[in-house]
């Protein structure tokens, strides 16, 4: 086999390693602990309460806002990795080299100017909604 | 009608007023232990002293009497150094064994010792000792240390209840009082005596050790023993009545109240109707109410005849009758209650029924003619229904009969008797001290009786549960009924 | 493929990731404990005993270990059983195979030499959030609802801030490989001074640590679990299923020191010694020794942190990540290829 | 007059929201924590409790204990002044009558432990010293509610002959 296959099949010897961990102790677990179950146990913690609501409803709309700007700006980030791996060598060549760091400027530009934005629109504030709360200091 | 001055306020009175009634008019507060207003003045305590200028020496106010231009000083330093001497000299040999004495928390000689005395006995010898805890008689134990010898029992003896079996004996210091040999203190007001003492000297053997006087709160309500209805103050801890003591009513019982009333309340400790009963069985209150309201409508048409009761108060009157005849407006009524007993002249009546006077009204106002007991009795095997308020009544065996002979048999009690066993619906009713309403006496003063414990369980006022009969027959009693309180 | 390879990764895999990876997450659960105690004047752990030996409270780890393993492992009414199940075994697996592209010594001392390394590290913690999200939502719980989605949250914010300030590493030794970053980490600067991460990308290490603790749930930033408020995603947990949980969380500071040791503190490379891992015997036992001492001493760094800083409010975290974190990367960036290109 | 210390906000300067000088600081503290408790185990103030217990102070106040006369009769004369002073209401008295001079007695003297707080106002409310809470024994718990009512034998057993003079020395 080639030696640039090896590491990937080491790699799926972890995997399955630790697959097999993960699933050996929630397995045993299971065997062994003992099972007894009745409605109140079954119910969701609540401190003690009865839960008012399920949580299988709409959610805040912020953490899709969240959602959204992460594969934004991690796809932004997956591009910066390759100009990082080349930058050295494109250094060493006066052309590309001047190129690089221009295109890499230009382009965290691009990115401040869109967290600029998202900034400005307030998307980041996490509690936007309403006036702050009075502080009372009694 | 003099005019007089009593430290700078000016008060005109009948002429014979004594001053310290005058002062007690402005509200101004002499000290006195010997004086009460319902009694005669001996003016022995000399605890009451004041200035006049019609006088070198401080008088006793309570019995001078007040003239055209007296002027009275009650607070000048002489008068203060008076009182204080006064009180070091009552206070020579008191036991001051406050912490045993049923009486602190209440003691006049306590609270004038705070307010003017105030100091360490200055007596450096061993104090006298004299009878304690001395009987005197079936309701009343004397303690000789503690007695001041202001002679308020005895004047109570001899004036109110017109029976002078107390006396004093000796001199001095060595004065105390006593009973005459062979006879004790047993005349129907003796308890007087202990609510007139100002110290712990003469205590109620009913109240003694039972409670400290701090701890209770006093309701104020209505005697029902006998159709005198004397005011009275039941103290209540923790929920239990502990003592009556009369309270001041001018226009029926002044200070006073007879023995077997104070005492009334230990009736309705035991031999209580617990709980809601349908043939004997212990059901609750909800599901008696709705076995009634079912099956009345159909014994209406039979006919229903209700037994009152003249211990109920007006509220309960009203709200029975108007809630009976709504489901049965043929319903006949009658008005049961105790039978007649002794009388004298101070208080006790022979009607031992608190409010047929006042029920007696209610049942006019709604156009309602009572029938007598005896013709309910004598029907009794053509009716559908008879329902019986409270167990005090005279003919208890007779209705018991009745009762068995009904289809629907309603009691409503305080206490068991015949007539719950003979019923088939049973429910437990508040007793004098747990219900709230209105009773005219024989008199016609219209007086309040006041919930002074809390009842317990299903216990209801009667015209509570005539409430809920006629919510559940869908007729509800207006507003005023609901008005009158009870359970929630 | 030959056997001996197969034999030989095994030997790697058990050696590396259960014996020096697993067993020293489950001792960090005893040193959390008695590092917290020592540090706030207290004992701490010491009564698990066998045969009267006590060891300072060693042995609490298998006591727990024993009790979670005999407890009841509970599923709530209203849970989805089967994500329920499977949701503490979505958190463990990443982090057990990331240890797979960390070099643990020089040379053929590393699971699988992947050319991608630190981008498959990357790919692989963003799994963790798997498991968190899962584990809430199946617990068909409030609080574990909440848990979830803070975590997954905080999670994917940080996710950014991290990718983007090891940017500047990648730059300086101009790969992404684990084992080259190592093997550039040999070089000395100016003649003296060892090449580690540390000391070219100082802020790129405040950044990198930060929002790898950020990531990994802990305190100060345990928000997603919030033991005085909404316990977490793992709320309906008991037994084995919770101690994966946990376990999992503690493994991951054993990435995180091992990534942080390969990147910024030269991985098994001892200063001024054999920067080509070729000499072998003692010298490279030394090394791997090396490499597990930075890894404890970051672990022991990370639980200091833990036991000094107080929580974080979740709208400041957020705002950390967003608005201080991936600015700084940015910037990190920008000055880094400005250096480069004059240094060139 | 209550001082009042104004404590003055930290400056919220750059240097102070970087974080990173005062996690040093931070870390500072703790680490000299780990470190000393550590290697000389100087600061640790846990005690082991089955085994090392500490001694109580000289004035804990612990279970009641009644007092008795020099005759051995019960000090207590049943004036309620304790249960009236009690704040949790747990001092339940009946009182009974003797023939000396005392003339009133405790015949029923129950404290319920579940209930009382341990402040001592029974103690200073006591006109006879009859009741202290000196008697060094912990509350300890129990498995019914019945079983920390404290009856008067109970505390009785707990209080020893003493010669404290009824009412005080007034001299």
């Amino acid at each position: 086999m080639e030696s640039q296959t090896l590491p990937y099949v080491a790699l799926a010897m972890t995997i399955a390693f630790a697959v097999f961990i993960a699933m050996a102790i929630l397995v045993l677990n299971r065997l062994l602990g003992p099972r007894r179950t009745n409605a109140v146990k079954g119910g969701p913690f609540e401190c003690g309460s009865d839960p008012i609501d399920s949580p299988r409803k709409r959610l805040n709309v912020r953490f899709y806002a969240v959602a959204i700007f992460f594969v934004v700006f991690d796809i932004e980030a997956v591009f910066l990795f390759p100009w990082a791996v080349n930058y050295r060598e494109l250094l060493a060549s006066p052309v590309f080299g001047a190129i690089a760091l221009v295109e890499i400027v230009v382009f965290l530009g691009v990115l401040a100017i869109g967290l600029w934005y998202v900034w400005g629109k307030g998307a980041l504030d996490w509690a936007f909604d309403g006036p702050a709360p009075r502080r009372d200091h009694g | 009608m003099p005019t007089l001055t009593i430290d700078g306020r000016e008060i005109t009175v009948e002429p014979g007023t004594r001053i310290i009634e005058a002062a007690d008019r402005l509200g101004i507060d002499i000290p006195r232990f010997c004086y009460h207003p319902g009694l005669p003045v001996a003016g022995n305590c000399r605890m009451c002293l004041v200035d006049t200028n019609r006088s070198p020496k401080p008088v006793a106010s309570c019995w001078d009497p007040c003239q055209e231009g007296h002027v009275v000083t009650t607070n000048s330093p002489r008068i203060l150094e008076a009182r204080r001497s006064v009180l070091e000299y009552i206070l020579l040999n008191h036991p001051v064994d406050c912490p045993i004495c049923d009486q602190a928390g209440e003691c006049e000689l306590q609270d004038l010792y705070f307010a003017h005395d105030h100091q360490a006995s200055r007596h450096p010898f061993h104090k006298h000792h004299k009878d304690k805890a001395r009987v005197l008689g079936p309701q009343i134990v004397y303690d000789a240390e503690r007695c001041i010898n202001c002679t308020r029992c005895i004047r109570v003896c001899e004036e109110v209840a017109k029976a002078p079996q107390l006396v004093q004996v000796q001199r001095g210091e060595r004065a105390y009082i006593d009973v005459f040999p062979g006879t004790q203190l047993d005349h129907p007001y003796s308890m007087c005596t202990a609510d007139v003492c100002p110290v712990g000297a003469l205590t109620t053997r009913d109240f003694r050790f039972k409670c400290r006087a701090w701890l209770t709160h006093g309701i104020q309500t209505v005697c029902g023993e006998c159709s005198r209805g004397c005011g009275i103050r039941a103290d209540v801890y923790r929920n239990e009545v502990q003592r009556l003591v009369p309270r001041h009513n001018p226009d029926v019982n002044q200070y006073w109240a007879c023995d077997h009333g104070r005492l009334a309340y230990h009736r309705f400790e035991t031999g209580r109707v617990a709980a809601v009963r349908i043939g004997g069985a212990t059901t609750d209150y909800a599901k008696g109410v709705r076995e009634v309201a079912e099956a009345l409508p159909g014994a209406a048409l039979r006919g229903v005849a209700v037994v009152l009761t003249p211990w109920m108060t007006d509220e309960d009157a009203w709200a029975v009758v108007t809630a009976i005849r709504s489901v049965a407006p043929g319903a006949t009524f009658a008005v049961g209650g105790a039978a007649p007993g002794a009388a004298d002249e101070v208080l006790v009546l022979a009607d031992k029924n608190p409010n047929r006077n006042g029920l007696a009204r209610v049942l006019a106002d709604l156009a309602v003619t009572p029938v007598a007991l005896d013709e309910i009795v004598a029907q009794a095997p053509a009716l559908g229904a008879l329902i019986v308020f409270g167990a005090e009544h005279a003919k208890a065996e007779a209705l018991a009969g009745a009762l068995a002979r009904v289809p629907l048999s309603i009691v409503l009690a305080a206490l068991e008797g015949p007539l719950t066993a003979a019923a088939r619906f049973v429910f437990p009713s508040t007793s004098p001290y747990e219900t709230d309403g209105t009773w005219v006496n024989e008199q016609g003063v219209v007086q309040r009786v006041r919930r002074a414990v809390q009842p317990a369980g299903d216990v209801r006022d009667f015209a509570v549960w005539a409430s809920d009969l006629a919510d559940r027959l869908g007729q509800p009693l207006p507003a005023p009924a609901r008005a009158s309180g009870g359970n929630p | 493929m030959t056997l001996t390879f197969v034999l030989l990764t095994l030997a790697k895999i058990v050696g590396f990731i259960l014996v020096f990876c697993v067993i020293l997450a489950a001792i960090l659960t005893w040193v959390e404990r008695k590092m917290s105690s020592i540090i706030q004047d207290r004992i701490g752990p010491n009564r698990a005993e066998i045969l009267g030996i006590r060891a300072f409270g060693l042995f609490h780890p298998i006591a727990d270990m024993i009790k979670s393993f005999t407890k009841e492992d509970f599923v709530p009414a209203g849970a989805n059983r089967i994500m329920f199940f499977l949701a503490p075994a979505f958190a463990l697996i990443p982090t057990l195979v990331v240890f797979a592209v960390v070099p643990f010594g020089p040379g053929d001392l590393v699971i699988a030499n992947l050319d991608s390394g630190m981008l498959f590290v990357f790919a692989i913690m963003g799994f963790g959030i798997y498991g968190v999200t899962l584990g809430g939502w199946a617990s068909a719980s409030n609080f574990a609802m909440l848990g979830a989605l803070r975590g997954a949250a905080q999670m994917v914010s940080y996710e950014v801030s991290m990718g983007l300030n090891v940017v500047g590493i990648f730059a300086v030794f101009g790969t992404v490989s684990l084992t080259q970053i190592v093997g550039a980490q040999g070089h000395l600067l100016w003649g003296w001074l060892p090449m580690w991460g540390i000391v070219v990308q100082p802020l790129g290490f405040v950044l990198f640590l930060v929002a790898a603790m950020a990531e990994n749930k802990r305190a100060p930033f345990d928000l997603p679990e919030g033991e005085s408020e909404i316990i977490g995603y793992f709320v309906e947990y008991s037994a084995m299923g919770f101690a994966t949980f946990m376990l999992s969380e503690f493994i991951e500071i054993v990435v995180i020191a091992c990534i942080a040791a390969t990147l910024f503190f030269g991985g098994w490379q001892i200063p001024w010694l054999d920067p080509t891992g070729t000499a072998g015997g003692w010298i490279t036992v030394a090394q791997v020794a090396f490499f597990a001492f930075k890894v404890l001493f970051l672990c022991w760094f990370q639980m200091l942190i833990r036991w000094t800083v107080p929580r974080f409010r979740y709208d400041q975290v957020m705002s950390l990540g967003w608005k201080v974190l991936l600015p700084l990367s940015l910037a990190n960036i920008l000055v880094t290829a400005v250096v480069l290109a004059l240094v060139a | 007059m209550v001082k009042v210390k104004v404590v003055e906000r930290p400056p919220a300067d750059l240097v102070v929201q970087s974080w990173l000088p005062e996690l040093w600081k931070g870390m500072k503290v703790t680490g000299r924590h780990f470190f000393v408790n550590l290697l000389t185990q100087k600061g640790i103030v846990t005690s082991q409790y089955p085994e090392v217990k500490r001694v109580y102070p000289p004035r804990t106040r612990g279970k009641h204990r009644l007092m008795r006369r020099e005759d051995g009769s019960v000090r207590c004369v049943a004036c309620f002044m304790c249960s009236t002073a009690c704040p949790a209401d747990c001092i339940r008295i009946v009182a009974g009558q003797r023939d000396d001079e005392n003339e009133k007695f405790p015949v029923v003297f129950e404290v319920d432990f579940i209930k009382c707080v341990f402040c001592g106002m029974c103690e200073e409310a006591c006109p006879c010293d009859a009741i202290r809470l000196d008697s060094g024994v912990h509350r300890a718990p129990a498995y019914t509610r019945k079983d920390e009512l404290n009856g008067k034998e109970d505390l009785l057993s707990l209080g020893s002959l003493s010669v404290a003079r009824q009412g005080g020395d007034l001299k």
